[in-house]
């Protein structure tokens, strides 16, 4: 499959969801197959164009122009002042995306087969899973930012659709509108960002953005301006602090969704994004470390949160900010190469855990882990496959998440404020990912009516889950060269991408083995305050029960967001429909006919009703009339 | 007022004022004029001119003056003999022929019906309105622009010539042909007009064919 | 040969007291007198001008006519309103007809 | 496009002028007659309309199809070529057109559920639909305002007799308010005629001629009040959300589908092309009204009630965008504001459908009464939440295509003010989203039990719209390329 031929990609699941959108009721099962065969074929045909790109990747200096440039003409105003291209463009950074989002939602969608199995509008839910799709793949292979704007919104669109597919329950209602309004407020600034490069740079391809900005075509001040509010828009799609509340509000969607969007894919877009541009963030660093910051500030809030989170899916939720918080540090340090391999491990183990959970709440239908407990006995396979993911997570040696937090670590090496605020981060991981397992799967069961009704999932359901699990613990091993070579490509991922010059893969045996030792402790301190009856971590709540209370309530967050809305957003609106209604209806349009009314009531004793007044009154003008006339002319 | 001369009693004051003033403003005038032309002082046509101008303006007077609305409209009788005459002096016969028939019989016919059926003799008659004096004075302005303007202005004029009937009759029917048509159907709707107004509305019920 | 500005001031006097009847009249057939003499005021206008400066083509006696005509109309029209306003109202003054103010 | 094709923009305001008589010579009674008459009538100017905005050929000379009969010249002030009733489009025009033809259809479909008058309902919308189609179409001053004054009035019997809720106070309203604007337009254009001193009317003639510039600057401003009054321009925009509320369905389609659109397409006109110099010293205080009136529309919509109030206010924020866009005065920022004006006209069109389909079973329009409606009528919440969407700019819709062009064109002249714009857009999200989420999700409300599902009529016609919405999103070219040139060629200092 050569390059020209990438935008098949996003094009069958487009088709594949205009066809379920119409007539699924009329297709047999509504259609599930076709969303899965579908998926199955963007598989091998993301496969094919890695191997394809592997070809000319190795032949030496990698070139975007010539054969992968592949451009329709959209929109073209005015001979080129304003001109949208329909573009793909493909590199190591779009192969790795590619490869990641079709993989993971291939799975979510076996598995969804099993436990979306006898909803209401099961054919519209592959529909709209197959509509994601299309717009991920749509977003990781465009070459020109208006694209990868248009793909954007879709994804947001999709989400907004699935988060909300239980919108009978207001809850459900509630979180699919919070976000995609939250995330609209990043996508103001995203189009901002978008238009103000297309102002100077004078075009909307990513290739020539960045040539013009290396160039120095940008003022550095109105770069800086300009990336800033890309920024935004990463921050809002990405669920990054201070828009980050959307995401565990939005685990009200059927869980595989969750796996999909808001742990795998979608919500990487922003990191996606931000790796595309890097080059032109390389230019004002002042952008950068506002990356950074943030990122380190999501990583450390998030997973502090995570850490008092009652819900399973909230948890994973969290982490799954966290996790974003930590790519962002990496890219704010000006490493994509560690940004997109913890990328790419992330989405398989997350996406793991997401249908681990899945499989608990389809057999117990409870998601409190305050009411679950020794599912082990009842749940072999989702226990152990959930026991890798989390320690993938966690960062174990050596399954996936090790590799690549190991590579963050490393990348922010010299800059000791934000290595410390990691490992420390790190250690937080490594605790809550054991009080969920603990809770969750160990343990004695704490509601037993749930307990008794739990049973193992179905293959089709557990299937997946096997799947992801070997790639959560071999993901890691690209980084060796020599894994690297053996797939096909000249090295390891430090050579695949890269924001300058090609990584080589440095295994520091000291930092390695610091960062084992924080996992290691991490898992060790929730060992101890969780296992069994868990009463320490009861204990513990007591000591400082403020500051239980601020984590959660989500370092209040929501209440501020909520207060803002009710009583800054709501109360202009207010004022407004308040001066509108009484000053510009009341006073300015009825007001003016009041005032004629007020004179009408005034002067009508002119109107006497009597012809005889009328004739006299035009006989005046008759004769006033006759006087101007005469002596005027 | 005067007294009441020993008169037959049918003749009423219509005839003792009538004859008032034709004797006291008519007659000198009338008389002034004839000594006038005897004199050579005006000539034939002027003579006739003024003698049609002040019928025409004392029967105006007569008009919009007298009390008694029999008189008024006898003014207008003789205000529009007047102006039919002074057209014979424009030499426009047929014109004076036509205001002759249609002032004098027609409308003024009309207008005493009009009178009869409306009953306007009895009670008090007060037939002027509160605002005479602003209906005067707005009346001498008028006249008064309009007699300064046709002074102040300078007519080429030529000599009069009569019209015929024959060349009236020709331009009347046909260049004006169209307008004349469209003149008799404004009539016609005029007529069925005053026929819908004035009759008597039909009472709830009644049936509206009779 | 009597001068066109007799006629015009003739029918510039007629006009005026036609005016001042139309306004200072209180019985409608009073007023249609009123009105007739403003109308016969303003032919002799019109067949003064046409005698005087148009005598070959005479369009003012045309016009004359078609304001005989029209007036002849009026006056019958004008009759059926007094009527009206008579039975309605047995009076016919017409600053006793004052429905237009309500 | 050949010149013959003026007689098919004849036809589209003959059409419906044809069908107002004969319905007139229908008796009320022949329902079938006067459905099947509307019919034909609506779907033929749906066909013209489509046909006449295809064949325009953008490569072409800018005005296409033109056709001229002489109605009155050399007499008094009238010198050659002095009021004709001349046809002929240009690519702003062909767009508008295309407008009116899709908003028709559907709003005569779902007007054949009245019961009340029907006929007369009828013969009063087509007379303003002639008035519409008219303006668009008329290359002569004169006749370009007779039409513009026709396709107001019917206006107020429409609301006043087939209307709801505050009818009486709506149609008052909104007729003094027009009436008045009319006036200042009236004043402008005879300073044009008088100004020009050529003694016509013909419009390419005025495009043509010369003007002072301090006439220009004393009375673009009117044209630009007059018209935007009717445009629903801040702060002259009361009459729109109460005349919107009460109007009758398809009364509020047209209106705020395309009435409002007449008054910026004034704008253009009379404004932008005859008045250049008025109109660049003024484009400021456009961008100032537009920006106002989006944001002051939007943030008033977060806090309506009623349904069609809400949309009300959605309008005046958009007919802001469309504003803003034509103070750009770069060919971007309003080709962006010709595209507003198509786009918000289906897409509003579609919302006042939709809440009309509703109403006249619910007899209830406050979104607090509702929850859960996406359960009880699905299809009727599916093109609801379509046109939401389209409304608050979503990408692959009709509403972002314009909107991107408005963005953009204000960022090149007035960055800050681009970004209060692209804000305003959330805000529109946010009242939207408000809205759906308290709607149509969450429990459904039983007392909602016996409303059913909108009738076929209303679906087939919200299908129509919502292909127009989708078809415009995707493939916006035949639109942009249609007004871009025209507006290079036509007003100077706008090619870039």
């Amino acid at each position: 499959m050569g390059m020209e031929q990438v935008v098949l990609l996003p094009a069958i699941p487009a088709a594949i969801f205009v066809v379920l959108a119409l007539f699924s009721p009329l297709l047999p099962r509504r259609g599930d197959w076709l969303a899965v065969v579908g998926m199955a074929v963007v598989v091998v045909l993301a496969l094919a164009v890695a191997f394809h790109f592997q070809d000319f990747f190795g032949h030496g200096e990698f070139d975007p122009s010539g054969e992968n440039a592949r451009a329709f003409e959209w929109l073209n105003l005015s001979n080129g002042l304003f001109q949208i291209d329909l573009s793909t463009y493909v590199d190591a950074i779009t192969v790795v995306m590619l490869l990641v989002v079709s993989i993971v939602a291939l799975m979510v969608m076996i598995y969804s087969v099993g436990y979306m199995r006898g909803e209401a509008r099961y054919g519209w839910y592959f529909g709209a899973l197959s509509f994601f799709t299309a717009s991920m793949l749509l977003l990781v292979t465009a070459g020109n930012l208006m694209v990868l704007y248009f793909a954007w919104e879709a994804v947001g669109l999709a989400s907004f659709l699935l988060i909300g597919f239980y919108w009978e329950r207001r809850s459900a209602a509630e979180a699919a509108k919070k976000a995609f309004i939250t995330t609209r407020i990043g996508d103001v600034g995203l189009l901002i960002g978008i238009i103000l490069l297309w102002r100077e740079a004078g075009t909307f391809d990513i290739q020539q953005i960045i040539e013009f900005a290396e160039g120095g075509g940008f003022d550095q001040r109105y770069l800086t301006v300009a990336m800033l509010f890309l920024f935004m828009g990463a921050v809002g799609k990405s669920a990054q602090f201070p828009l980050h509340v959307w995401l565990p509000d939005a685990m009200e969607g059927p869980t595989p969704v969750s796996a999909l969007i808001h742990a795998a894919t979608m919500v990487v877009a922003g990191v996606y994004l931000v790796a595309r541009m890097l080059p032109v963030f390389d230019v004002v660093l002042v952008a950068r470390d506002v990356v950074l910051y943030t990122g380190l500030i999501t990583a450390f809030m998030a997973a502090t949160m995570g850490l008092v989170a009652s819900d399973i899916k909230r948890v994973l939720a969290y982490s799954t900010v966290s996790q974003l918080g930590f790519m962002f540090v990496a890219l704010g340090l000006g490493s994509p190469t560690a940004a997109m391999f913890h990328l790419f491990t992330h989405a398989f183990f997350k996406a793991l855990l997401f249908l681990g959970s899945g499989s608990v709440i389809h057999a117990t239908h409870q998601q409190e882990i305050e009411q679950l407990g020794g599912l082990w006995r009842k749940q072999p396979l989702t226990t152990w496959t959930f026991v890798i993911g989390s320690l993938a997570l966690a960062g174990v040696i050596p399954l996936a998440g090790f590799w690549s937090k190991d590579e963050i670590l490393h990348a922010a090496n010299h800059n000791l404020p934000v290595f410390v605020t990691l490992a420390v981060t790190a250690g937080l991981t490594a605790i809550y990912t054991t009080r969920l397992v603990l809770l969750t799967f160990f343990g004695e069961p704490r509601n037993h009516h749930a307990y008794e009704h739990a049973h193992e999932s179905p293959p089709i359901m557990t299937l997946p889950l096997l799947v992801l699990a070997a790639l959560a613990a071999v993901a890691g091993f690209v980084i060796y060269e020599g894994v690297g070579q053996a797939l096909g490509f000249a090295g390891g991922i430090g050579q695949l991408i890269f924001a300058h010059e090609p990584e080589v893969f440095h295994f520091d045996r000291d930092l390695a083995t610091f960062a084992l030792a924080v996992s290691l402790g991490g898992i060790g301190i929730g060992l101890v305050y969780w296992w069994g009856t868990a009463e320490r971590a009861t204990r513990a709540r007591g000591w400082a029960p403020e500051l239980h209370a601020l984590l959660v309530n989500r370092y209040y967050f929501d209440d501020l967001y909520q207060s803002l809305i009710n009583y800054v957003v709501l109360g202009a609106g207010s004022v407004i429909a308040v001066f509108d209604k009484r000053v510009v209806n009341e006073t300015g349009v009825d007001g003016g006919a009041q005032t004629v009314g007020w004179f009408g009531l005034r002067l009508k004793f002119l109107q006497t009703g009597r012809i005889p007044n009328y004739a006299l009154a035009m006989a005046g003008g008759i004769v006033t009339l006759s006087l101007v006339a005469f002596y005027t002319s | 007022m005067l007294r009441r001369l020993p008169l037959p009693a049918q003749i009423d004051r219509t005839i003792t004022l009538g004859g008032l003033l034709a004797s006291v403003v008519a007659a000198p005038y009338i008389v002034v004029l004839g000594v006038l032309f005897a004199t050579g002082e005006l000539s034939a046509p002027e003579f006739v001119f003024w003698l049609n101008a002040g019928l025409v303006v004392g029967g105006a007077l007569a008009a919009v003056l007298l009390r008694h609305i029999v008189h008024a409209a006898l003014g207008l009788v003789g205000a529009s003999l007047g102006v039919a005459g002074i057209f014979l002096l424009l030499a426009s016969e047929f014109l004076a022929l036509v205001q002759v028939l249609v002032y004098g019989g027609g409308v003024t016919i009309l207008l005493l019906f009009g009178l009869m059926m409306t009953r306007a003799t009895d009670g008090p008659i007060v037939t002027d309105g509160a605002q005479k004096p602003f209906a005067f004075g707005a009346g001498i302005v008028l006249a008064g622009l309009f007699v300064g303007a046709m002074l102040d202005a300078e007519w080429d004029a030529l000599n009069v010539t009569v019209v015929g009937f024959r060349e009236l009759g020709i331009r009347l029917y046909r260049d004006f042909g169209i307008p004349f048509e469209v003149a008799s159907l404004v009539l016609l709707v005029a007529l069925i007009g005053a026929i819908t107004i004035a009759r008597r509305e039909p009472a709830p019920g009644e049936d509206d064919s009779k | 040969m009597i001068p066109l500005e007799n006629f015009l001031v003739l029918s510039a006097i007629l006009f005026a007291l036609g005016f001042y009847g139309v306004l200072a009249r209180r019985s409608a057939i009073l007023i249609l007198i009123a009105v007739e003499l403003m109308l016969a005021a303003v032919s002799i206008n019109m067949v003064a001008f046409a005698a005087y400066l148009d005598p070959t083509r005479f369009t003012g006696i045309i016009f004359a006519i078609f304001v005989i005509t029209v007036a002849a109309a009026e006056v019958g029209l004008a009759l059926g309103i007094v009527l009206r306003l008579f039975r309605e109202r047995a009076s016919a003054n017409v600053d006793e007809a004052n429905s237009l103010k309500w | 496009m050949s010149s013959n094709d003026g007689y098919l923009m004849l036809a589209t305001f003959l059409v419906p002028l044809g069908a107002a008589v004969l319905l007139m010579l229908t008796p009320s009674r022949e329902r079938s007659a006067i459905i099947a008459i509307t019919a034909l009538a609506s779907f033929a100017m749906f066909v013209i309309a489509v046909y006449l905005f295809v064949s325009y050929d953008f490569n072409g000379p800018q005005f296409q199809g033109v056709k001229a009969w002489t109605w009155m010249e050399n007499a008094g002030v009238l010198g050659e070529r002095g009021i004709q009733l001349k046809v002929g489009m240009d690519g702003i025009a062909a767009p508008m057109v295309l407008l009116t033809g899709i908003v028709i259809m559907p709003g005569t479909w779902v007007s054949w559920k009245l019961h009340h008058r029907t006929k007369d309902f009828f013969i009063l919308l087509f007379l303003l639909v002639a008035g519409v189609f008219g303006t668009f179409v008329m290359l002569d001053l004169f006749f370009f305002f007779l039409l513009y004054e026709t396709a107001v009035l019917p206006m107020y019997l429409l609301i006043a007799v087939w209307g709801s809720t505050r009818k009486e106070y709506g149609a008052m309203k909104l007729m003094m308010m027009l009436v008045a604007a009319s006036i200042l337009i009236f004043t402008a254009i005879f300073a044009i005629f008088t100004e020009a001193g050529l003694g016509t009317f013909d419009l390419p003639t005025l495009f043509a001629a010369e003007f002072d510039p301090r006439m220009q600057k004393i009375f673009f401003p009117m044209i630009a009040i007059g018209c935007g009054t009717l445009g629903g321009m801040f702060p002259f925009h009361a009459w729109s959300p109460d005349g919107h509320a009460a109007a009758p369905t398809a009364v509020s389609m047209l209106h705020a589908g395309v009435l409002m659109k007449l008054g910026a397409f004034g704008i253009i006109r009379l404004g932008f092309q005859i008045l250049p110099e008025g109109a660049e010293f003024w484009a400021p205080a456009l961008v100032l009204v537009g920006i106002t009136a989006a944001l002051y529309g939007a943030i008033s919509a977060l806090r309506q009630v009623d349904l069609k109030l809400m949309t009300g206010f959605s309008s005046v924020s958009h007919m802001g965008y469309v504003f803003l866009g034509l103070g750009t005065l770069n060919v971007i920022g309003m080709t962006g504001a010709v595209l507003q004006m198509f786009a918000h006209g289906i897409m509003t069109a579609l919302f006042f459908l939709l809440i009309g389909g509703m109403y006249d079973q619910a007899h209830n329009r406050d979104i607090p009464n509702f929850s859960g409606m996406a359960k009880q009528m699905p299809v009727w919440a599916i093109f609801f939440i379509l046109a939401g969407l389209a409304s608050l700019g979503l990408p692959g819709l009709s509403g972002f295509v314009a909107e991107l062009h408005i963005f953009v064109g204000v960022f090149r002249s007035y960055p800050v003010v681009g970004g209060l714009a692209v804000l305003t857009a959330a805000i529109t999200a946010t009242y939207l989203l408000r809205m759906f989420a308290a709607a149509f999700f969450g429990d459904f409300n039983p007392r909602w039990s016996h409303l059913r599902e909108i009738t076929w009529a209303e679906r087939a016609g919200a299908t129509v719209l919502a292909g127009s919405i989708l078809t415009l999103g995707l493939w916006p070219a035949p639109w942009v390329d249609r007004i871009s040139t025209t507006l290079a060629q036509t007003i100077p200092g706008v090619a870039l």
